[in-house]
């Protein structure tokens, strides 16, 4: 906020309606680049809704997508992707008929609009890609033997093949334990690291705290706080609605 | 892997030279059952193309009409070579594969099953409704491939042969190859594939195009094998049922399980028919329930089984 | 145009199109449950046409009698061949479960050929074949009081799905399986059951086809790929739309039969570019739920 | 993996030998091919019960040259391809003598595009397409016993003609299948040369589920006469939703359909009128054969007996194909040898009387040389029973017309 660089991604009036039901109303958000953006919120409240507009899985009802000042809503999945925006599901998609080193060849293969052609070079940079992962030992498993956790690193290492600039993460650290957890955060501060901008949904309250420059609250599909999380989890509209005994005991 | 892939090359050599000697000692009636095996080894291989997508056809018989009226009529118009026939249908039988594809991509896996049965079975109104064009429900006759005769049908089963073989390489060329990757993608999660880059509409359209050119194919090769083609023969639906029972016995999703399952399944078929004079469908109908809950995988994955326990 | 002739070819269309929802809506209660594609269900037609025929021939009963027996027979088959075949492959790949139920089908007609051969016969009772007349309408007593069973069965089949408990485990396994698993419906009962009531609204429909028309053992041929294209056209698993999809497929076959030359033999072709445009339309059907 | 092919190798190989392995001439074989399952069962059902019966009386006679007769049945399922698969084994594999079967011209017509190169000789009691006699007619060793589709329509043209008062407008229907196709061309041609108005010219789906749209459309254009060329199920289908819509022209006439005994007994009063033509019929009055007696008795013999076998009344298709393989063993009886010259030439000279009729080839107007029967019979069914109208001179009662109403049948 108040940042005067060039405004990496952009949300205006992002608005989405499933029939009559608004999942989304009239939502604003600016990214820069090299950010890290919580987005937090009740289950419910439209977090993996706003990803699935973002990335085109959804036509948008209402509203304006700009990445790197070029409008995108309307655009497919696939030329979105091309833009340099990657994605994890939060129920991990693998492909289970592939095994983990060809799972992360596939957006190697066909991540930007000039697809790398050559056999070998995928091969490198999908081994690369899953040594960041750290699936590095297990690139020739079926994806049916990887752990929950080595599922959510899979779902990184293959947003991470198609060489995106911005990520969105869905609830990579659900289901994980804390030491898993702490991997993960890891991970994702070295990715920022490595020039990727992140929006990151989660649950696990303490961990997004700590990661985070700057959270965003969504409330039945409207942002509510924008800030710092110190900021944030101060706010008493944050608290009551969706905070509360639950961020406590995150923290505890 | 790699180890895995050679072992597999003796075999292979083995199988082939075997086939391509074949006329040498078989009598005319084998090699008339050996035609149709490979027929059905063009049509369960390119069927199986479209199911590494995730696509379920129920219309396969679709290509196959088209292609055998595409052949008959051009060469009774034109008298071209027949091969060059035999490629038009196979280009007819894809664009039509296109349009189809281009119109029926949205469907859910069932929904399009149906749709491309219905297709079939427009088709074949529309071949039956315009006699002007097609000679109608009379049927098409053609002068018969090579000029007919034993030497004909030698001649005739390598030209099947080779486009078997052919058929074949394709699907082993294509499992190699990048489009595997997103077929297979798409088949997984289409949702996952579209967020990695891939436009499942053109690849699914690719695929479906793949399917239907074999096919299309053989439906002219069979126009001048049996050289006379009708529109129930040509568009019926148990060519579209046999495309899918023979991969799924042969292997889902391998090269080889469709392959395995036309051999075994056409000469299967016909040697219940004249062996159990009365009801030996029942029997063919016993043998694909058996197949379904006791090899899932098919024979390949039984094959691998037992390559495993040892 | 000729208004009495556009209304008894409306008629017509109507009728057919009750004739089609007897059969497809027991596909589409089968389908939406279980998400298997059946090819059996023609068979359900052929048996259940062939039980009334030999009530009929045989003891003299009345095919409106035969009516429930035909509905519990088909029911108790429905439910066995739902436990002992397609149970054992339901998490199986569609195509299975589509071959598997084709391989069932090839049992089932040939053994129907060899206990009654391929012969084509049809019953008569004292009111089949009368007509009825409203003005200048002129339609077929017995296609009538299809149509009524036909409607019958529906609104009862529909009342069940909304005030029973066990239709509420069927609609809610109809819209997600797993979360119904979770809520503690028992799957497995809700899918035999289901089985067993759409193979009786099929064996309900040979009562009626045996009445109206003919049978011979691969008369369910000719049902089952037209009732495939009216349940995809209106939504796999919704009744409402296999009605409509019915009405629709019945309605254009007699417009295109009657007001294009040659009609008739173009009408099946024009109600498959129907299907496969509403299919362009909407991708799932008429009436499919998000 | 290695393993798997040898099995598969060891599997084609297998199949392979099956192939040369012919059993000792010990019989006279003699192939069949028929439609025993598939959508047109019932007539190859029928077929097969006149061949069940011929066979016990050629063998109870002495068989053919002293050598048991084997029958060798292969069933085609009513698919063209079957019948080429069915046919090439027949031939090479059990070298059977000569062929016998076959029901539509579809199926007859990849039978002869296939066996063009074999030359078998075939007693061939399958389809009625002029096409078969166009492309096929020439060939020596096929012999046709089925009338052609203009014996057909010839005959209904010249009965509709003589029908006091004459109609005048008359509406067809055919069903979409080579069968429906290439009799309603033929019966188009020779209806509008004798000045009749064709007031529709419809084709329908064989195996329509409902009829009354179509109907409703002939019924609009006022037809005296409705005829349309169908078969079974449609047949039944037809009159019914004729008789719900209340469409009773002067005459209802189907060709082939309404033949069958399933029909009127289906039908019961309904199928009182209705027409039909067929080639035969169990009231025909056909004398013993001279030469022949043990095999071709009178007419009403045959039917005696074909009745107390299988407790039904015989269709057209048991007689015609009784007559095809007794022909054929006769002939090789005749000629004394199964040597395809004097074969052909021992079947040319047949000359008998049958209780199908007068069994004798002859060379029809289309191009065919060996055509045998060729009389036709138009019926109505009266009081549960087929009443032959047509020809004149063998009539065996007053053809009702016109119809009354469907109520006062």
């Amino acid at each position: 906020m108040g940042k005067e660089k060039m405004n990496f991604l952009e949300l205006k009036e992002v608005t989405k309606f499933f029939g009559g039901l608004g999942a989304l109303r009239e939502v604003e958000l600016k990214v820069s680049p090299g950010e890290i953006i919580g987005l937090i919120g009740p289950n419910g409240s439209g977090k993996t809704t706003l990803f699935n507009v973002i990335t085109g899985l959804y036509p948008l009802t209402r509203g304006s997508i700009r990445f790197k000042e070029e409008e995108i809503a309307g655009l497919k999945p696939y030329r979105i992707c091309h833009k340099g925006i990657g994605r994890t599901f939060q129920i991990t998609k693998p492909f289970n008929r592939l095994t983990v080193l060809e799972n992360v060849m596939v957006g190697t293969f066909y991540g930007k609009e000039k697809p790398v052609g050559d056999r070998n070079q995928a091969r490198r940079f999908s081994e690369e890609v899953l040594d960041r992962v750290g699936l590095g030992l297990k690139k020739n498993h079926r994806v049916s033997d990887l752990t929950l956790e080595d599922k959510k690193r899979l779902e990184l290492g293959k947003a991470l093949s198609t060489q995106p600039e911005l990520l969105l993460l869905d609830e990579v650290m659900a289901g994980l334990n804390p030491t898993e957890i702490k991997e993960i955060v890891e991970l994702l501060r070295r990715m920022r690291a490595g020039g990727v901008t992140l929006v990151v949904v989660e649950h696990v309250m303490h961990a997004v705290m700590n990661l985070a420059d700057r959270i965003c609250v969504l409330h039945h599909g409207e942002k509510i706080a924008d800030g710092p999380p110190a900021e944030v989890s101060k706010d008493k509209r944050v608290i009551e609605s969706y905070l509360g005994e639950e961020f406590l005991l995150a923290a505890g | 892997m790699p180890n895995k892939a050679y072992a597999k090359i003796p075999g292979l050599v083995a199988l082939l030279v075997l086939l391509a000697f074949l006329p040498a000692f078989l009598g005319p009636y084998s090699m008339h059952m050996m035609i149709l095996v490979l027929i059905y080894v063009v049509i369960a291989t390119s069927w199986n193309i479209l199911v590494w997508t995730h696509q379920i056809s129920l219309g396969h018989a679709a290509f196959f009409g088209i292609g055998a009226y595409t052949g008959a009529l051009i060469y009774n118009a034109w008298r071209l070579p027949p091969y060059l026939d035999m490629l038009l249908g196979g280009i007819f039988a894809s664009l039509s594969a296109v349009v189809l594809g281009v119109i029926c991509l949205r469907m859910a896996p069932w929904a399009l099953a149906i749709a491309t049965l219905a297709f079939a079975e427009a088709m074949k109104v529309l071949v039956i409704m315009l006699p002007g064009l097609t000679e109608g429900a009379e049927g098409v006759g053609i002068p018969p491939l090579f000029g007919g005769g034993e030497a004909a049908r030698t001649k005739a089963y390598y030209l099947i042969f080779g486009i078997a073989c052919l058929s074949v390489l394709l699907a082993y060329t294509l499992k190699r190859s990048k489009l595997y990757y997103a077929f297979t993608a798409i088949h997984d999660d289409e949702d996952a594939a579209n967020m990695l880059g891939i436009n499942p509409t053109k690849y699914k359209v690719v695929a479906f195009t793949l399917s239907a050119f074999f096919v299309g194919i053989v439906g002219s090769f069979y126009a001048h094998y049996i050289a006379y083609i009708d529109p129930h023969a040509a568009f019926n639906i148990h060519i579209s049922v046999e495309a899918q029972i023979m991969p799924l016995m042969g292997g889902l999703y391998t090269v080889a399980g469709p392959v395995v399952g036309a051999f075994i399944l056409t000469l299967l078929g016909e040697y219940l028919r004249i062996t159990i004079k009365t009801g030996y469908l029942i029997v063919y109908g016993i043998i694909l329930v058996v197949v379904i809950f006791y090899l899932p995988q098919g024979l390949i994955g039984l094959a691998e089984k037992w390559v495993k326990k040892r | 145009m000729d208004l009495a002739i556009f209304a008894q070819v409306i008629a017509n269309g109507i009728l057919t199109g009750g004739l089609y929802a007897l059969i497809a809506v027991g596909l589409t209660l089968i389908f939406g449950v279980m998400r298997v594609i059946n090819f059996v269900h023609g068979e359900t037609l052929m048996l259940g046409s062939y039980l009334t025929y030999f009530l009929f021939t045989l003891y003299g009963i009345d095919p409106f009698l035969s009516l429930p027996l035909a509905i519990c027979a088909l029911f108790v088959l429905g439910v066995a061949i739902q436990r002992f075949f397609i149970n054992p492959v339901i998490d199986a790949p569609h195509l299975n479960q589509i071959l598997l139920t084709f391989g069932l089908v090839l049992i089932i007609q040939n053994l129907a050929l060899i206990l009654w051969s391929g012969n084509y016969i049809s019953m008569t009772t004292r009111y089949s074949a009368i007509s009825l007349k409203f003005g200048p309408l002129s339609v077929g007593l017995t296609r009538v009081l299809g149509l009524i069973i036909a409607v019958f069965l529906t609104v009862l089949l529909t009342l069940a799905l909304k005030r029973t408990e066990w239709g509420k485990a069927v609609r809610a396994v109809t819209q997600d399986r797993e979360a119904a698993m979770l809520m503690g419906v028992n799957v497995n009962r809700v899918n035999m059951v289901a089985f067993g009531v759409g193979s009786a609204m099929g064996g309900a429909g040979g009562v009626v086809t045996s009445m109206i028309m003919y049978t011979f053992p691969l008369v369910g041929m000719l049902f089952v790929l037209k009732a495939f294209a009216i349940v995809v056209l209106g939504g796999f698993g919704s009744i409402a739309g296999a009605v409509v999809g019915s009405l629709i497929l019945g309605l254009t076959e007699s417009l295109v039969t009657h007001y294009v030359p040659r009609g008739s033999g173009w009408a099946e072709g024009v109600s498959f570019a129907v299907l496969v445009l509403i299919l362009v339309v909407r991708p799932k059907g008429l009436f499919y739920a998000e | 993996m290695g393993r798997f092919y040898i099995r598969l190798m060891a599997f084609i190989f297998l199949f392979s030998l099956l192939g040369p392995i012919a059993q000792a001439a010990e019989t006279m074989k003699i192939g069949v091919i028929l439609p025993l399952t598939g959508s047109t069962a019932v007539i190859g059902q029928e077929e097969k019960r006149g061949i069940d019966m011929a066979i016990e009386k050629i063998n109870a006679a002495g068989g053919a040259l002293k050598k048991k007769v084997e029958l060798i049945i292969e069933d085609n399922r009513g698919d063209p391809t079957v019948i080429v698969s069915a046919a090439e084994k027949l031939i090479t594999r059990d070298k059977v003598v000569a062929l016998t079967g076959g029901y539509s011209s579809v199926e007859s017509l990849a039978f002869l595009a296939a066996m063009k190169k074999y030359e078998p000789v075939s007693v061939w009691q399958g389809g009625g397409a002029v096409k078969m006699d166009q492309m096929y007619g020439k060939e020596r060793w096929f012999f046709m016993l089925h009338p052609r589709s203009p014996d057909y329509q010839r005959n209904i043209a010249d009965f509709l003609n003589g029908i006091q008062p004459r109609p005048n407008r008359i509406a067809i229907a055919y069903e979409d299948t080579s069968y429906g196709v290439d009799h309603s061309k033929v019966a188009k041609g020779y209806l509008t040369e004798l000045g009749f108005e064709l007031v529709t010219f419809e084709p329908f789906k064989s195996g329509s589920l409902d009829f009354s749209a179509l109907l409703t459309k002939i019924k609009g254009a006022r037809p005296d006469i409705f005829y349309w060329i169908g078969y079974a199920g449609d047949s039944i289908l037809i009159t019914k939703q004729a008789k719900e819509l209340g469409f009773a022209p002067k005459m209802l006439l189907d060709t082939v359909g309404v033949g069958f005994p399933e029909y009127a007994d289906s039908l019961k009063k309904d199928a009182e009128y209705i027409c039909g033509i067929e080639v035969w019929g169990p009231y025909a009055k056909f004398p013993a054969s001279v030469q022949y007696p043990q095999f071709y008795p009178k007419t009403e013999d045959w039917v005696a007996e074909y009745k107390k076998r299988y407790n039904r009344e015989p269709d057209y298709w048991s007689p015609i194909s009784y007559v095809a393989l007794i022909t054929l063993t006769n002939s090789i009886n005749k000629a004394g040898s199964t040597e395809k010259e004097k074969l052909i030439a021992a079947l040319e000279a047949t000359d008998t009387m049958t209780p199908m009729g007068h069994m004798k080839f002859f060379k029809n107007q289309f191009g065919a040389i060996h055509q045998s029967f060729h009389d036709m019979i138009i019926f109505q069914w009266q009081k549960g029973a087929k009443v032959p109208l047509w020809p004149k001179q063998t009539a065996g009662g007053k053809l009702g017309y016109p119809l009354p109403a469907w109520d006062k049948r």
